[in-house]
């Protein structure tokens, strides 16, 4: 279709920690990548096209209209590079689970026993490393300095670091999604209209709505159960009502319930509503307040213990992709025991 | 969207000395300073008794003086004197949820003896109200219309007294009953311990009074089949199934049966005489008319017989009558669907009920009615014979947790007593046996009733459980244990009556199910607290009165009757319901419809509104527990006047300096 | 408020904690009202604030108080069966529960978060549990001290 | 523009056009020629520690993160140790999907290298100016093949997302099986489409015939010492020594003159394979175990191996399709005899092997038990052993997944060897050999930067996955030290 541009937007992709899904991501746009290039200038986008960072440092401060950024704050470069995104951009977007909530990247805030050094350079059974060396910030080879960037102790979201416009939701953010982008640009475009500042591009309700899945008349469970233990899934019927975990009830609408129709529990990577602060505390309320709720009322203290007992890795489960903005993440472990 | 603050808070803070209660340990001149100071208040004031008069007019005055929109009151529990302070605000022209109590007497002065800290925390908990109060909005009750008509399900003594009492207050009922006569169990009985009343001339006046009563509208061989909506406003579906004789036309005349050539058991004697395929239950049935028996007759439809059509002079009777489905809308229900007795076929230890002279209490009971098989007199059902030794066997299938019943089911001793006693009467010369394990007689009268059966009409009791009962000759051996001697007794009995106990009747679990109403282990309908709302179910709008509820006697079960019909006039004696209007809200934009609410809420207030396809709160039943609020994933639902951004702020104002 | 001479020998490493205690309005509330009114004494350190059913606490206020700065956290409900609203307290033990269970994994002590059936007539327990519950987070740091690694995140 | 300093560092950073973050520091001697290049990693993320007390089935759901690009290898190895760690082999259904999707990735992800990220070095001849050696400057020159490469990657990409939900992250594949099947119009629709990726991977062969095998110069720069090295080769490879993107767990490593070195099975990799340490890099090492850690170095007695599509093309005999065993033999012909040590060969490796999954998927796409009604075994906790290794040739080379759980089935430990760490040492090897080609006295240009990001380029890394460890930077920086060691440039190129 016939687009007629005054001028084409300058769009810079900036990346964090992240695994570069958000790249094919746009790239899954197929042949509406031609449709994106007529209203698009790209003016930066390393894993794509050749630009470099001083590509980037090397533009006027607002030059570029829209800044993407993907990945989380892992490293302390991360933090330099959303920085230098942010100076050079009138908006910047947060695009993708990682830069919106941190993502699978902030699973490594969680507490572990061992430290991750160990265990990937001492601890992994085919590293032989016997005088135990580590990487190092700085590494003097025949008199140069080798230097690698410092790892933070958390890996946080974008909007931690730099202060975010707009928010696209998702790992990675799905077509439906990407085309609500391009056309929020293409409005910008013509008529230089905006969504309000912080609007999350995704649904406004939750996931149950759209996933279609009929409600039995009561929702109640004794237990989760794996997808690979349980007898039969049911593909018509709520996957939680069958005992199959899914935060389908306290995730965004808007990924056209890609998982659910392939009878697997959504894990929440379009994060919460704009109402809800913790995405895993809220999704524990909803999921224990169900909890074998039929039947209540026989149950003793130590019975309800003992089904808690069941449920799988509640930090990981329910904190998939959102602990990096997560109230729990902000607590601290006490000193003492 | 935040709706915006637009007017002003302007908050007015009344701290009251309470005499020396508060003032002890709490620094009021300091306490004041700090809230002027810390908070954004518009005034503070104290008095020495903020609920007397001058406190009152205190309150009134600086309201309409400095036109404050929120009030604080720093005082004793709310549980006091909430309803003082906001009716006095209410009269200075605020809403009254525009005030809140701060308690500093309960929760700081009468516990802690540090005056400074007891004053620092006197000060957060009114830092902690004024959050709450800046975010209340003006409320009014919630006003439910009500349905001013009751419907009682069951037309035993229970019903029939609870509807009496509803219509003699003056508002319409509606009784159903599922067989063809009211009048229940008791309508079965001959006499009634512990006065040895004719069961039927104190039963049928009542039976009389229901028919002629101008409010009472009676629905026989109905059932109700589905009960919607709430308190107030219940839609009820009665289906009424068909009499094929017009109860107006029937005049009683008895002709049809002589020609009618179906003979079945007769359910009212206990199958122990027979019956036609059309008959009348018992003379005084109400209503007084003849009945055709749908399964036993030859055939209505296709018409096979009509015998008695042909013979009926006044034509009463109508092969075409269909069953009908009654919608009626009713204010209140009360559940009286009565008990049946513990089956003589479960016992195996006595012969599984399979001889016909061990039968059960109720048979007895119909030996002894003059309108009974045998009019009266005390005949064997095997051969008809005045029986010369009767066995009565109390707790038969009660008090056996291991094979029967568990439970006690209070009236069997009695009833057996009355038994022995009547038989005494009418075979003088007859030896009545008792076996008990104890004999409880806990009612009035009930002690000087059993003394008078021991003693004066020589009804010998054993203290013993009967192990077991065998066939010997034409009479029954009968072996227990006397465990006050300590010896095996055995006796040879032409009679065995066996004291079965009370269990939930069908009717009773079946309308369990259809209102949705919670059973307790045993089955019986579960009270909403067993001991100070006996006759509450735990649905609002909805009573329970008689065995349904559990074994007890009739006059138990009268007064439980009356105590329902007056909680369910209490709910028609108004136009409208007022209720506590801090319920949930749903904010329809982040909804998911994702059911949580809906099975989170324990009064099932939440629901899904097909028509517009959104989760809507029911206000009538809502009870503002917020366990939905706290459950909703998507953050949708909020309690007015307490919401989460409320709460938190009141945490954060606990914790700040 | 830096802790005296003597309180260090007794191990109190925080002489003033902030405990925010939940009270429902039907059980627990009216058990705090009445240790009030039979003039029991308890440490002035746990901060009252009531909901009307312990199945009103949603898990983030849990979290937010200790953000907020609270040293500890007391939920008091009535005990199985006594709910003024049926069935909320069974609600409650389980979100709740889970929640302690969240705590404990990022490391928080589990003395500073507890659960506790309190009925309308258990004034004496209510005195037991708030001073314990004091008595316990005098000898652990204050939260968001630095002593506990509050504030060590740059 | 020349550059007339005398720098004595050369770092390239970002290495762009290349999935994941890196930077490439060259060291310069007096006379300005290339004493050494250290190509080092950036990024860890900490996949190995996070997945520890996960239950396996989430585990699934979590490494494809590890790469955004590769998912679907990061989605099926774990998955075929979580069936080795239930003791369950899944149904055939199960088993013909996770292998069509498989295929389907190596496609998507074989075609998003070499069109987006390769061939414009191949096509669009000496690097001018930047922002034009891309997917955008190719659909520019060459319109239909950059048309045509977009709907063949679409294809595959909704191939993926028919039997995964999503193309990119993975949901359905479980222990046990796959928790949906698929309908037969869907099946149809995947044969038409598997029958165009065949057409595509004709077109593709006869562009590098056209562009690159005919063009003198590309040639020489293929044969050049600069892009050579003598190396042991890793692959997968199925009963009779054939090309296996799925089935297979069997292992065979052959050396530098295509001589057998080792056959093993997948779960006694560790037997053979070791990972080394440096301090400059957070990528490590692996060489092969019987022959040690030699350095950065090249040659028979070195424990470097290679792996990707060229080294799998030499570690197998025979392809079972006929017209990729065609394109195979013609690709060795002039490239003289296997095994070919061509570093520029990985790309035409990479054609032959789009080719071949073409070819595999119409294969799969007609097998009646594709659509079949039984997708998945019903498993219980007490089948769980305990520990389990699962193996597959991802686009990038092999991938090992290796978990231990306990009884529950929760993870305890979990090791994972990935494609391109593989590839490591070779990498570092290639790009010094490539600068100092490219770097003589101190001169260097745009191109000859290019060039030696060409020779990074081959192996397709993918540092995220590489590094499945840590947070990464800018793909690849340049940074230029002189002799006195300071650093006197960190950026080479100007817009």
């Amino acid at each position: 279709m016939e687009v007629i541009v005054m001028n084409k937007l300058k769009v810079a992709v900036a990346l964090g920690a992240t695994c570069a899904g958000c790249d094919v991501a746009i790239l899954d746009l197929n042949e509406k990548i031609l449709d994106v290039i007529e209203i698009v200038d790209f003016v930066f986008w390393p894993t794509a096209m050749d630009f470099k960072l001083d590509d980037l440092k090397a533009l006027k401060d607002g030059e570029v209209d829209v800044g993407l950024y993907h990945g989380a704050i892992g490293t302390e470069e991360d933090e330099e590079i959303a920085k230098i995104l942010r100076k050079k951009s009138k908006i910047v977007v947060a695009f993708g689970a990682c830069a919106n909530f941190g993502g699978i990247p902030s699973l490594t805030n969680m507490p572990y026993e061992s430290k991750m050094f160990d265990v990937v350079y001492k601890e992994s059974p085919s590293t032989s490393n016997p005088e135990g060396t580590l990487p190092q910030k700085e590494t003097e080879i025949e008199g140069t300095k080798l230097t690698l960037p410092g790892i933070r102790k958390r890996a946080d979201s974008l909007n931690s670091v730099i202060d975010v416009d707009y928010y696209v939701p998702g790992c990675p953010p799905m077509v439906p999604l990407i085309e609500q982008v391009v056309d929020v640009l293409r409005v910008f475009v013509e008529k230089g209209t905006l969504p309000p500042k912080g609007a999350v591009i995704a649904g406004q309700d939750t996931l149950c709505k759209e996933c279609g899945r009929t409600k039995p008349e009561t929702i109640s469970y004794k237990e989760f159960v794996s997808p690979q233990e349980v007898k039969e899934i049911d593909p018509d019927l709520c996957l939680l009502s069958q005992g199959i975990l899914c935060l389908g009830p306290a995730t965004r609408s808007g990924c056209g319930a890609l998982c659910t129709k392939m009878n697997v529990g959504c894990r929440g990577c379009l994060g919460p509503t704009d109402k809800v602060d913790d995405h895993g505390l809220k999704m524990i309320s909803a999921l224990t307040s169900l909890l074998e709720v039929e039947h209540e009322e026989e149950y003793t203290e130590e019975d309800f213990d003992k089904l808690l007992e069941k449920i799988p890795d509640p930090l990981g489960t329910f904190y998939r992709f959102t602990y990096g903005v997560s109230m729990i993440s902000k607590l601290h472990p006490d000193k003492e025991e | 969207m935040k709706k915006e603050m637009d007017e002003k808070k302007k908050v007015g803070v009344f701290v009251c000395h309470c005499g020396r209660n508060i003032a002890q340990t709490v620094d009021i001149e300091k306490l004041m300073e700090k809230v002027r100071e810390k908070y954004d208040v518009e005034l503070v004031e104290d008095n020495m008794y903020m609920c007397s008069d001058p406190g009152q007019n205190l309150l009134k005055e600086s309201i309409q003086a400095k036109n404050l929109n929120r009030v604080i009151v720093a005082a004793c529990s709310r549980d006091m004197h909430e309803p003082t302070f906001r009716s006095a605000a209410q009269e200075a022209g605020l809403n009254p949820y525009l005030v809140e109590i701060a308690n500093i007497r309960e929760q700081v002065s009468w516990v802690h003896d540090d005056k400074e800290k007891a004053t620092e925390k006197a000060s957060k908990i009114i830092g902690s109200t004024i959050e709450k109060v800046i975010r209340d909005e003006p409320l009014e009750p919630l006003k439910i219309p009500v349905v001013q008509r009751a419907l009682v399900i069951g037309g035993g003594i229970a019903g029939i007294q609870a509807a009496l009492d509803i219509a003699d207050a003056g508002y319409e009922v509606t009784l159903v009953e599922k067989s063809p006569t009211i009048g229940g169990h008791m309508a079965q009985l001959a006499e009634t311990f512990p006065t040895l009343d004719c069961s039927q001339c104190i039963l049928t006046p009542k039976m009389v009074a229901v028919s002629r009563h101008p409010k009472i509208n009676l629905l026989t061989t109905s059932e109700v089949v589905s009960v919607d909506g709430y308190v107030g406003n219940f839609k009820v579906q009665i289906r009424k199934n068909p009499r094929y004789v017009d109860v107006d036309k029937c005049n009683l005349c008895d002709d049809c049966t002589a020609v009618c050539p179906v003979v079945v058991h007769d359910e009212y004697n206990q199958s122990l005489s027979p019956r036609k395929a059309i008959y009348i239950p018992f003379p005084q049935a109400v209503p007084a008319s003849y009945v055709i028996d749908e399964e036993t007759c030859l055939g209505i439809d296709p018409l096979i017989c009509s015998k008695c059509k042909d013979v009926c002079l006044v034509e009463a009777i109508n092969f075409d009558m269909q069953p009908e489905i009654i919608e009626e809308e009713f204010g209140a229900i009360i559940v009286a669907t009565g008990y049946d007795t513990y089956p003589i076929e479960n016992i195996g230890e006595y012969g599984y009920g399979a001889h016909p002279d061990i039968i059960s209490g109720l048979d007895f009971e119909r030996l002894l009615s003059a309108n009974g098989p045998t009019q009266g007199v005390i005949r064997r059902p095997s051969d008809g014979k005045v029986p010369k030794t009767v066995v009565f066997v109390h707790c038969a299938g009660s008090r056996d947790p291991a094979k029967h019943l568990p439970y006690c089911s209070k009236i069997c001793c009695m009833y057996s007593t009355k038994h022995a006693l009547q038989y005494k009467h009418l075979v003088h010369d007859g030896t009545a046996i008792n076996f008990y394990i104890d004999v409880r007689t806990a009612g009035k009268d009930y002690e000087e009733f059993y003394k008078r059966a021991a003693e004066e009409e020589k009804v010998i009791y054993v203290r013993g459980k009967v192990s077991e009962i065998i066939e010997d000759g034409d009479q029954l051996l009968v072996k227990a244990v006397d465990t006050l001697l300590g010896e095996a007794v055995e006796v040879h009995a032409d009679l065995v009556v066996l004291a079965t106990g009370l269990v939930p009747s069908k009717g009773t679990q079946e309308i369990s199910h259809l209102l949705k109403l919670s059973c307790d282990s045993k089955g019986f309908l579960k009270e909403a607290h067993p001991k100070l709302k006996p006759v509450e179910s735990a649905l609002s709008g909805i009573f329970i009165a008689g065995t349904a509820s559990g074994p007890k006697d009739i006059p138990e079960t009268v007064s439980q009757a009356s105590g329902a019909a007056a909680k369910a006039a209490t709910i028609l004696a108004s136009e409208f319901l007022e209720r506590e209007p801090q319920i949930a809200q749903v904010d329809p934009t982040t909804c998911g419809l994702c059911h949580t609410c809906i099975n989170v809420c324990p009064y099932g207030a939440i629901y899904l509104d097909e028509g517009v396809g959104r989760i809507t709160v029911r206000e009538a039943l809502c009870e503002g527990c917020g366990s939905c609020a706290a459950a909703c994933p998507s953050g949708s639902i909020e309690l007015k006047n307490s919401t989460s951004e409320g709460i938190r702020a009141r945490i954060k104002a606990l914790l700040q300096g | 408020m830096s802790t005296s001479k003597q309180e260090q020998e007794s191990g109190i490493k925080n002489p003033n904690p902030k405990i925010v205690l939940f009270l429902c309005r039907w059980c627990s509330g009216k058990g705090a009202d009445l240790a009030g009114t039979s003039r029991l004494n308890y440490p002035p350190n746990v901060l009252p604030i009531m909901v009307n059913c312990t199945s009103r606490i949603d898990p983030r206020f849990i979290v937010e108080a200790f953000l907020d700065g609270a040293d500890g956290v007391l939920v008091t409900g009535c005990h199985f069966g006594d709910c003024h609203y049926k069935t909320g307290n069974y609600k409650a033990y389980r979100r709740l529960s889970l929640v302690a269970k969240l705590l404990k994994q990022v490391g928080v002590n589990p003395k500073r978060f507890r659960l506790t059936w309190i009925s309308a007539t258990e004034a004496t327990k209510f005195v037991k549990v708030t001073t314990e519950m004091v008595e316990d987070l005098k000898k652990l740091p204050p939260y968001w001290s630095d002593e506990n690694g509050g504030n060590s995140d740059e | 523009m020349n550059q007339e300093l005398n720098p004595n560092i050369v770092t390239i950073e970002p290495v762009t056009r290349l999935e994941g973050l890196a930077k490439i520091t060259v060291l310069l001697n007096d006379e300005g020629n290339v004493k050494d290049a250290f190509y080092q990693v950036v990024e860890l993320r900490g996949f190995e520690r996070f997945v520890q007390g996960r239950p396996i089935e989430e585990v699934l759901r979590i490494t494809p993160r590890i790469c955004g690009v590769c998912p679907i290898p990061h989605h099926l190895a774990p998955a075929i140790a979580a069936d080795r760690i239930y003791g369950v082999d899944p149904p055939k259904t199960a088993k013909l999907l996770r292998e069509m999707m498989a295929l389907g990735h190596i496609v998507h992800s074989h075609i998003l290298h070499f069109y987006a990220f390769a061939l414009p070095d191949f096509a669009l001849g000496e690097k001018k100016e930047p922002g034009t050696h891309n997917i955008i400057g190719l659909a520019k020159t060459f319109p239909d093949v950059a048309k045509a490469a977009i709907k063949a990657r679409g294809d595959a990409q909704k191939i993926q997302a028919m039997i995964g939900a999503k193309a990119t992250h993975p949901v359905t594949v479980i222990p046990g099986g796959i928790s949906k099947g698929v309908t037969k119009e869907d099946t149809e629709k995947m044969l038409e489409m598997s029958n165009n990726i065949v057409e595509f991977g004709k077109l593709g062969l006869k562009v590098f015939e056209d562009l690159v095998v005919k063009n003198k110069d590309q040639m020489a720069l293929i044969n050049s010492d600069a892009y050579k090295m003598d190396t042991y080769y890793m692959s997968i490879v199925g009963p009779k020594n054939t090309l296996d993107f799925y089935n297979s767990q069997t292992v065979r490593v052959i050396d530098s003159k295509g001589k057998e070195f080792a056959k093993f099975e997948s779960d006694k990799y560790l037997d053979y394979i070791d990972e080394h340490v440096e301090p400059w890099s957070y990528l490590k090492f692996p060489y092969l175990k019987q022959i040690g850690w030699k350095g950065l170095v090249d040659g028979p007695n070195s424990g470097v191996f290679r792996v990707n599509a060229l080294a799998r093309l030499n570690v197998v005999d025979k392809i079972e399709t006929p017209l990729a065993q065609e394109a195979m033999e013609n690709m060795y012909d002039v490239l003289g005899g296997k095994p070919a040590h061509h570093t520029l060969g990985f790309n035409w490796a990479r054609l032959v092997e789009i080719l071949y999954c073409g070819e595999k998927m119409v294969e799969l796409a007609q097998d009646p038990d594709f659509y079949g009604p039984k997708f998945r075994e019903q498993l219980s906790k007490d089948m769980i052993t305990g520990e389990g290794v699962g193996a597959i040739e991802a686009p990038r080379g092999t991938l090992y997944h290796h978990y231990k759980t306990d009884k529950e089935g929760k993870v305890t430990k979990a090791n994972i060897i990935v494609a391109t760490t593989n590839n490591n040492a070779a990498i570092c090897l290639s790009v010094k050999k490539a600068a100092q080609e490219m770097i003589k006295k101190g001169q260097y240009n745009d191109d000859g930067l290019n060039k030696i990001e060409m020779a990074f380029r081959a192996y397709d890394p993918c540092l995220a996955c590489a590094t499945h460890a840590m947070v990464g930077q800018m793909p690849l920086k340049v940074e230029i030290y002189d002799s006195k060691k300071n650093k006197i440039r960190e950026l080479t190129r100007k817009l």
